[in-house]
């Protein structure tokens, strides 16, 4: 049962590598979408067991990833009837094939029990991704899958070591085997591990995962790739992975907190994820102020936002930890709308190619589409921590926590999130209200801004009436991992 | 039991050497040639291991590294080099001697960090340990101080065998074989080099500062 | 009953005293200035006449003043009337003596001022509007030097109102120190730019360049021109009694014994005489400044008062 | 459960946010009938701004704050762009000081970032300088709303915190602190107001000015407070109390007959305004009661606050050590210039922008205001009548929440009373009105004006010619000349941005620099990011294991 929302996806891939004209496969890709996303809600029922189990945590993302995975797909739709003659017919083809990769991949490891698949499914859904990056062949797409490459793949080459480190830290507690590899098994024996071999580990796992996770300094592929891949699969459905990989942080902190809190002889994770938090915060914040393309304006905001989860789980506590799942959820939701809504935009101004998202393009969106640019600015809005925006609610959580256990950093991180909001909200007049380029004419909006609203009024939902359930588990999730 | 420790710590040794000597090469073909040299002791190594700790899939892990690593991928690397012509000297981009200094630091970094744990109950020593640790973090100092892209693809590869010498080390570790074939899917990538080629089509050369023309333009 | 009735005539007498007693000292100045420089000057009843001949004069609109024209010599004239009748003349006690707060009265000062200014800008000509900025200028010093030279009275009388500072000083012993000087100092180059005199304004000037509170009712006539004009009048007797009231409190009458006010009106107008004197000898005695060096004169007699207010503090001995 | 995941939201009213709940009912009212009934994010500041008064945890007053916060962005933003981003950057900034102030126990380093946070909001100096800025920028309705209820409510955080919640750790030099930043304010505020020359940029100046007072006042309460001298205590709230109710009165007129002059003439500039009173007398007729609140004339509803303030300052100078008595006799001076200056600023406006002759055509033909503006002012002119001539009867309306933030608190009664001088008046106009009907000539004729001996203006300047009456800039040219260019920088700019806010943008080019340098990396200096950082975090680990 858990494993069809993660296979089904996998190989349906190989059959779209060869089937079908672009939008058939994108329909076909839509189709089974809606399908993975029932899955990760049934697995709710069945879990399953041994190497893939998904808990709690894995089951909340999953779905959230699922639900992404679907409203980018029909989004993905609208894209491909816009952009068919921008890409050859067999790169469409495995265009689609890599989105159900890398959503069967991002599954797997939410899914999984055991580092090693984690570690795997990483590698996977990141070499999906370097390959999508650089679909539209351009010299600027290629570059950027370049950087992506390299950069991914020694983070993934940290990311190893820092597996294998754990798994040698757990010899003494568990011995050789594959239960030395479980979440379950580790967490639950973190205590006798060798704490310092735990520490060495985690700041590899930090370094490899934190990769995947765009924190700064290592960040570097995110932006160019956000810009220059073909823009829903390496931007919208590229949330969930970044929550993937902080997930995994969050799971091997957890290992750290527990052995150090029990006497072990590990460090605290404390410093090393508020550092790069910080950083991450602070690098963005000034480097805002100078984007000129919308993709990578947003990519460098979606470096914040991994930011700020990292400071959260870096401030521990059942609390924060709360606040950082949270800001993960809404922040994804919101991203992913954010993207759709910009894609839908750019359509608007009837080009979907990549380069065409400037802001000196998109200027003034409200004049070609009234609702079109009233959902884009509040998808903008949304990213900043301002009522009525969700995110208010984490960040809120957040700040309040970092005062509370840990007052001294909390003014850097005000100050951060002071320049990141300005930096965000100063381009919503010239991009919404702005004076639009000449011969801009009133335009229907596609369908898809319906789907950024419910993006949104979910994030809003969420963080202000979340329902009882959901509430639960994820105090339930953060108490067991803080 | 001791011969078993010594003979690992001495293949560790050479490809410790290996990566080391790495930076000291100012050309390609001699990169090439050490980094065949490390992939080789390194699958000897695994062979060993297998044997000490009568694991089959160590075996098999060596010999798909001596298959890929030891022979193919340097076979791939050269007809890089002849086909495309490379220059055949790698610019680097500090001083040799500074970058020489620096691997030494690096080294006793690792010895640093991999000393205050207790192995206790492990066959893997701390030895061993620090030796991967070292290689791996030598051939990231070889990634950032070479400016040509081979030489940094070999900086990679050589990081990479610092990876699976640790993992053939793991007592009784699942998944070696998978990880080592996983990783070299990766290397796969980076050497059958898709990317080589199309930088090919739009650049001369595979010098990377090349590309960040377009990057300066600045976005 | 019998005090209520005694302070009721007493506050009666005082209203009519000051009413008519106002165009006489214009007219007191006018006349020693005269004589001061060997010129015979007009009779000393000259501003009653001046005021008759305004009564009885037709009064002008321009053409392009608003509605609102007829109410700013009202205006001031009501503010400034109400001012010197909060001010004790010559005997303390009377019913506005709970009303005569020191704050009310620079109050009504500045609503008298207003009126005068909006006057000025009323018809929108050019040297109305020049000396409407330059009063602007002067007010905001003079109410500065105003205030703190307050805080002095208030701190030695324990109490805000002008007739209660009278009845301290009157009474209790302050004796003659340094910082009552600087507030006198203060307090009369203040009254001087208040009442629109040499050094800071020419009352008898007729270049309208030069000119500040004139040039702000050039355009008025007839009774609205009366009006500004009985208002300057009971300006300069206000200031007189407010300066004589608090530093020559002496022998002032009590409202409730009816035996003590012929020696209170007595002193009273000695009082006056006395200021009038030496305020003429000092109008011929000095020119008129330029208008830039006034705002210096001004925050000189600001430094004063504040001066005043911590010799005050530093005789009290009162430590840091 | 709506509100914070796992707490929701609390609401709960005392005196005190009921007081200035009801300071911000008839502004609602006003702004609403003045034409902002229709737009959602006019509600949404509402919205904001009550829960903010009404919340009874933090996360609600946070929720509130920032809210409106957000929402009077969005309408500065619909208004006028250019200020947009420099209001929200001291909005974000005002909510980051607040977050971790309200959560930190009581103490100094709490009242400091509340004075920073609810003070950046509230316009206090030095953190004034995007106010002139941004109240002008959205329509009439929301600057009202803005300038009379969110600085209030801005202050009501401040007083909320610093008399209630910090109480425990009070301390007088809290105190000072707050006196010294509303001098600032006030100096600045009125001398600004003085010389500009927007009409809602004069009213906005004169905003800050009004929040000088209260805050000095709020200021000499809470030293007195903490001091323990309960009768100056009580003086300096109802000062400060009485000065926000008359403010949230008067100010929201002069704004909102800012925007029905700007909807009239085409411009509030009020060197193209002039002779309005003529066109709309009705309009003109409510100014000039704003005007005379925000001059604090006798009989309006700016004196008392003015009074009782002049008040505490000189009883504060009348306690304590020398030092202190010598700053209060100097801040007594400021107040002083403060007063005449703002008096100054009120009769400009007055003069130059409704008296004198139309210096533009359509200033001479602007039609008076309608019904629904007619009314929002002449709400506001009818409970500004209370505050002017029974201030008494309001002060002790304002008697509980004074005890609610100085328990021991003691409330003298007024000891300004405009009825008796109202009564005095009448009387004093009675008799010269019968002076001059009895012995005067009755009636008044038109005739051209004097005009300083101009000739008449050719037929084709129907008002004359504009340029021969003195205009805004030349009304203020003596005091910019003798106070402006010793108060303000070379250009006339206010200080505080020459100050504060240059240095800061500064500092920030600095970091957008770096951080471009930092984007335009290469691939290999991407590596070389990762791999130092990996380097110092290992070494970070081998040392602290090892030692």
């Amino acid at each position: 049962m858990i494993l069809l929302p993660i296979f089904l996806p996998i190989l349906a891939a190989m059959a779209l590598t060869v089937w079908g004209r672009p939008l058939q496969g994108a329909i076909a890709n839509a189709v089974l979408s809606f399908f993975v996303f029932l899955l990760t809600l049934a697995v709710f029922t069945s879990p399953g067991s041994g190497l893939i189990h998904a808990d709690a945590l894995g089951l909340l993302f999953g779905a959230l990833t699922g639900f992404i995975a679907l409203t980018t797909a029909l989004a993905n739709i609208f894209y491909v009837r816009g952009a068919e003659a921008r890409l050859a017919p067999p790169l469409w083809r495995l265009y689609h094939a890599l989105c159900q990769v890398v959503l069967g991949a991002t599954l797997l490891g939410l899914y999984a029990d055991n580092i090693g698949l984690l570690w795997a499914a990483v590698e996977g859904a990141t070499i999906a991704a370097t390959f999508a990056v650089s679909l539209p062949r351009s010299a600027s797409a290629l570059e950027a899958a370049w950087k992506y490459f390299i950069l991914g793949g020694v983070g993934i080459g940290l990311a190893l070591f820092g597996t294998m480190l754990v798994y040698l830290a757990a010899q003494p507690a568990l011995g050789p085997g594959f239960a030395a590899m479980s979440f379950s098994a580790l967490s639950s024996h973190a205590a006798w591990m060798d704490g310092s071999l735990l520490t060495l580990a985690f700041v590899f796992i930090l370094f490899g995962y934190g990769t995947k996770a765009a924190l700064v300094p290592l960040h570097g592929w995110l932006p160019d790739a956000y810009a220059e891949g073909p823009a829903p699969l390496t931007t919208s459905l590229s949330g969930p992975m970044l929550n993937l990989a902080l997930i995994a942080i969050l799971r091997f902190r957890h290992l750290l907190q527990a052995n150090q809190a029990s006497g072990g002889a590990a460090m605290p994770p404390g410093p090393f994820l508020l550092t790069l938090g910080l950083a991450s915060v602070f690098l963005v914040g000034f480097s805002l102020s100078r984007r000129r393309d919308a993709r990578r304006f947003f990519g460098f905001s979606s470096i914040e936002h991994s930011g700020i989860v990292a400071f959260a789980f870096g401030i521990g506590g059942p609390a924060a930890i709360f606040g950082g799942l949270l800001h993960m959820v809404l922040q994804t939701l919101v991203k992913s709308g954010l993207f759709i809504a910009l894609i839908g935009a750019a359509g608007l101004r009837d080009s979907t190619a990549p380069g065409h998202y400037g802001f000196s393009h998109l200027r003034g969106i409200v004049h070609s589409n009234k609702y079109a640019g009233w959902v884009l600015g509040g998808a903008i809005f949304g990213l900043v921590g301002l009522p009525p925006s969700g995110l208010f609610a984490s960040e809120f959580i957040i700040i309040s926590q970092t005062v509370q256990r840990n007052p001294w950093v909390s003014a850097p991180l005000g100050l951060g999130l002071l320049l990141c909001t300005v930096a965000i909200l100063r381009n919503v007049g010239p991009l919404i209200f702005g004076s639009p380029p000449p011969h801009t004419r009133p335009q229907k909006a596609g369908a898809e801004m319906h789907l950024v609203a419910l993006h949104l009024a979910l994030a809003v939902g969420l963080a202000f009436a979340m329902p009882g359930p959901i509430l639960a588990l994820l105090s339930n999730v953060a108490g067991a991992l803080q | 039991m001791s011969l078993t420790f010594s003979l690992a710590h001495l293949m560790g040794g050479i490809i410790l050497l290996c990566g080391y000597s790495l930076l000291s090469q100012r050309r390609l073909a001699a990169m090439i040639m050490l980094y065949q040299m490390q992939a080789c002791v390194l699958a000897l190594a695994a062979f060993w291991q297998g044997y000490a700790q009568g694991e089959i899939n160590l075996y098999l892990t060596g010999i798909i590294t001596v298959a890929l690593k030891g022979l193919l991928l340097p076979a791939g690397l050269r007809e890089i080099v002849l086909r495309f012509n490379l220059v055949r000297a790698v610019e680097s981009a500090m001083p040799m001697a500074m970058s020489l200094i620096l691997g030494v630091g690096l080294i006793g970094i690792a010895v640093l960090v991999v000393l205050p744990s207790t192995m206790s109950a492990v066959s893997l020593t701390r030895e061993d340990l620090a030796i991967a640790l070292s290689v791996v973090l030598l051939g990231l100092l070889v990634m950032v101080t070479r400016r040509s892209a081979l030489a940094q693809i070999i900086g990679f590869l050589s990081t990479e065998n610092g990876l699976v010498l640790a993992a053939i080390g793991m007592p009784g570790m699942p998944f070696v074989a998978e990880f080592s074939v996983a990783l070299l899917v990766l290397l796969a990538f980076l050497v059958v080099g898709i990317f080589l080629l199309r930088i090919r089509e739009h650049f001369d050369t595979l010098d990377v500062t090349g590309i960040e023309a377009i990057e300066r333009r600045g976005r | 009953m019998l005090g209520f009735a005694l302070s009721l005539i007493a506050t009666l007498l005082h209203a009519a005293f000051i009413f008519a007693a106002a165009p006489l000292l214009m007219g007191l100045v006018g006349k020693i200035r005269a004589w001061a420089l060997g010129r015979r000057g007009a009779p000393v009843w000259q501003p009653y006449l001046l005021l008759y001949k305004l009564l009885r004069k037709s009064t002008l609109v321009p053409e392009t003043a608003t509605e609102l024209f007829a109410v700013w010599p009202v205006a001031a004239f009501l503010a400034i009337s109400l001012a010197a009748l909060l001010v004790p003349s010559f005997c303390t006690g009377m019913l506005t003596a709970d009303l005569s707060d020191f704050i009310t009265l620079i109050g009504l000062f500045a609503l008298a001022r207003a009126a005068t200014v909006l006057g000025g800008l009323e018809t929108g000509f050019g040297f109305g509007g020049a000396g409407a900025g330059r009063e602007i200028l002067f007010s905001i010093f003079a109410e500065a030097a105003l205030l703190v030279v307050l805080l002095g009275f208030v701190l030695l009388a324990h109490g805000a109102t002008v007739d209660g500072i009278a009845v301290a000083f009157a009474t209790q012993h302050i004796g003659i120190s340094v910082s009552l000087g600087f507030a006198l100092a203060a307090l009369l180059a203040v009254a001087l730019t208040e009442t629109g005199r040499i050094p800071t304004d020419n009352p008898s000037g007729h270049l309208e360049l030069a000119m500040v509170h004139e040039a702000m009712v050039l355009e008025y006539s007839g009774r609205f021109l009366l009006l500004f004009e009985y208002a300057a009048m009971l300006r300069l007797l206000l200031w007189m009694d407010l300066i004589g009231t608090i530093f020559l409190p002496f022998f002032m009458a009590r409202a409730d014994d009816v035996l003590s006010w012929p020696l209170g009106l007595l002193c009273w107008v000695v009082k006056l005489g006395l200021m009038v004197v030496i305020l003429s000898l000092f109008e011929i005695s000095t020119a008129k400044m330029r208008v830039f060096r006034v705002p210096e004169f001004l925050g000189a007699s600001m430094l004063l008062g504040f001066l005043a207010g911590v010799f005050l503090f530093v005789a009290a001995r009162i430590g840091l | 459960m709506v509100g914070l995941p796992g707490q929701g939201m609390h609401l709960q009213l005392d005196a005190l946010s009921l007081l200035f709940l009801g300071l911000l009912a008839p502004q609602i009212v006003a702004s609403a009938v003045a034409g902002m009934r229709g737009s959602v994010t006019f509600w949404a500041f509402v919205l904001g701004m009550v829960l903010a008064l009404a919340a009874a945890d933090a996360f609600t007053l946070i929720f509130g704050f920032e809210l409106m916060s957000a929402a009077s962005w969005l309408l500065v933003l619909r208004g006028d762009a250019r200020p947009a981003t420099f209001y929200v950057t001291m909005a974000v900034f005002s909510g980051a000081c607040l977050i971790p102030a309200v959560f930190l126990p009581a103490s100094s380093v709490a009242f400091l970032l509340i004075l920073l946070g609810a003070g950046a909001k509230a316009g206090l100096a030095p953190l004034h300088s995007w106010l002139p800025k941004a109240h002008p920028a959205p329509p009439a309705g929301v600057s009202a709303l803005m300038s009379g209820g969110m600085v209030k409510v801005a202050l009501y955080v401040l007083i909320r915190y610093a008399f209630i919640i910090l109480a425990p750790a009070q301390q007088p030099w809290w105190g000072v602190v707050l006196i010294v930043a509303g001098l600032g304010s006030v100096l600045i505020g009125a001398l600004r107001a003085m010389l500009e020359l927007e009409l809602k940029t004069v009213l906005a100046c004169s905003t800050v000015e009004h929040v000088g007072l209260i805050a000095v006042g709020l200021g000499v309460a809470l030293r007195a407070k903490a001091m323990g001298d309960p009768i100056l205590a009580g003086l300096a709230l109802q000062a400060a109390l009485l000065c926000a109710v008359a403010h949230g009165l008067f100010k929201p007129l002069l704004f909102l007959g800012a925007g029905e002059v700007k909807h009239a003439v085409g411009t509030s500039s009020l060197n193209w305004l002039g002779g309005l009173m003529r066109g709309m007398p009705r309009l003109g007729g409510l100014m000039l009661l704003g005007a005379a609140g925000m001059a604090a004339l006798p009989l309006g509803p700016g004196f008392a606050p003015e009074f009782l303030l002049l008040h505490a300052v000189i009883g504060a100078a009348a306690t304590g050590g020398i030092l202190a008595r010598i700053g209060f006799t100097a801040s007594l001076a400021l107040l002083g210039l403060g007063a005449a200056l703002a008096l100054g600023a009120a009769v400009r406006l007055i003069g130059i922008g409704f008296l004198g002759r139309p210096r533009t055509l359509q200033a001479a033909a602007a039609e008076d205001i309608g019904r629904g503006p007619l009314f929002a002012m002449g709400l506001l002119a009818v409970l500004m009548l209370p505050v002017a001539l029974l201030p008494g009867l309001v002060l002790q309306l304002l008697t509980p929440v004074v005890m609610e933030l100085a328990p021991a608190a003691q409330t003298p009664p007024l000891a300004y009373v405009p009825v008796p001088l109202l009564l005095l008046g009448f009387l004093v106009l009675a008799a010269a009105g019968f002076v001059l009907q009895r012995w005067g000539v009755r009636g008044t004729r038109a005739a051209p004006s004097w005009n300083g001996g101009f000739g008449a203006p050719p037929p084709w300047l129907p008002f004359g010619d504009p340029l021969t009456q003195p205009s805004a800039t030349g009304f203020a040219e003596p005091v910019a000349r003798a106070i402006g260019q010793g108060l303000l920088t070379r250009d006339m700019a206010d200080p505080a941005e020459e100050w504060v806010v240059a240095p800061l943008l500064r500092v920030h080019l600095k970091g957008v620099r770096l951080a471009e340098r930092i984007r335009r990396a290469t691939i290999r200096e991407r590596l070389a990011f990762v791999f130092v950082a990996l380097v110092l975090f290992l070494l970070a680990l081998g040392l602290g294991e090892g030692g």
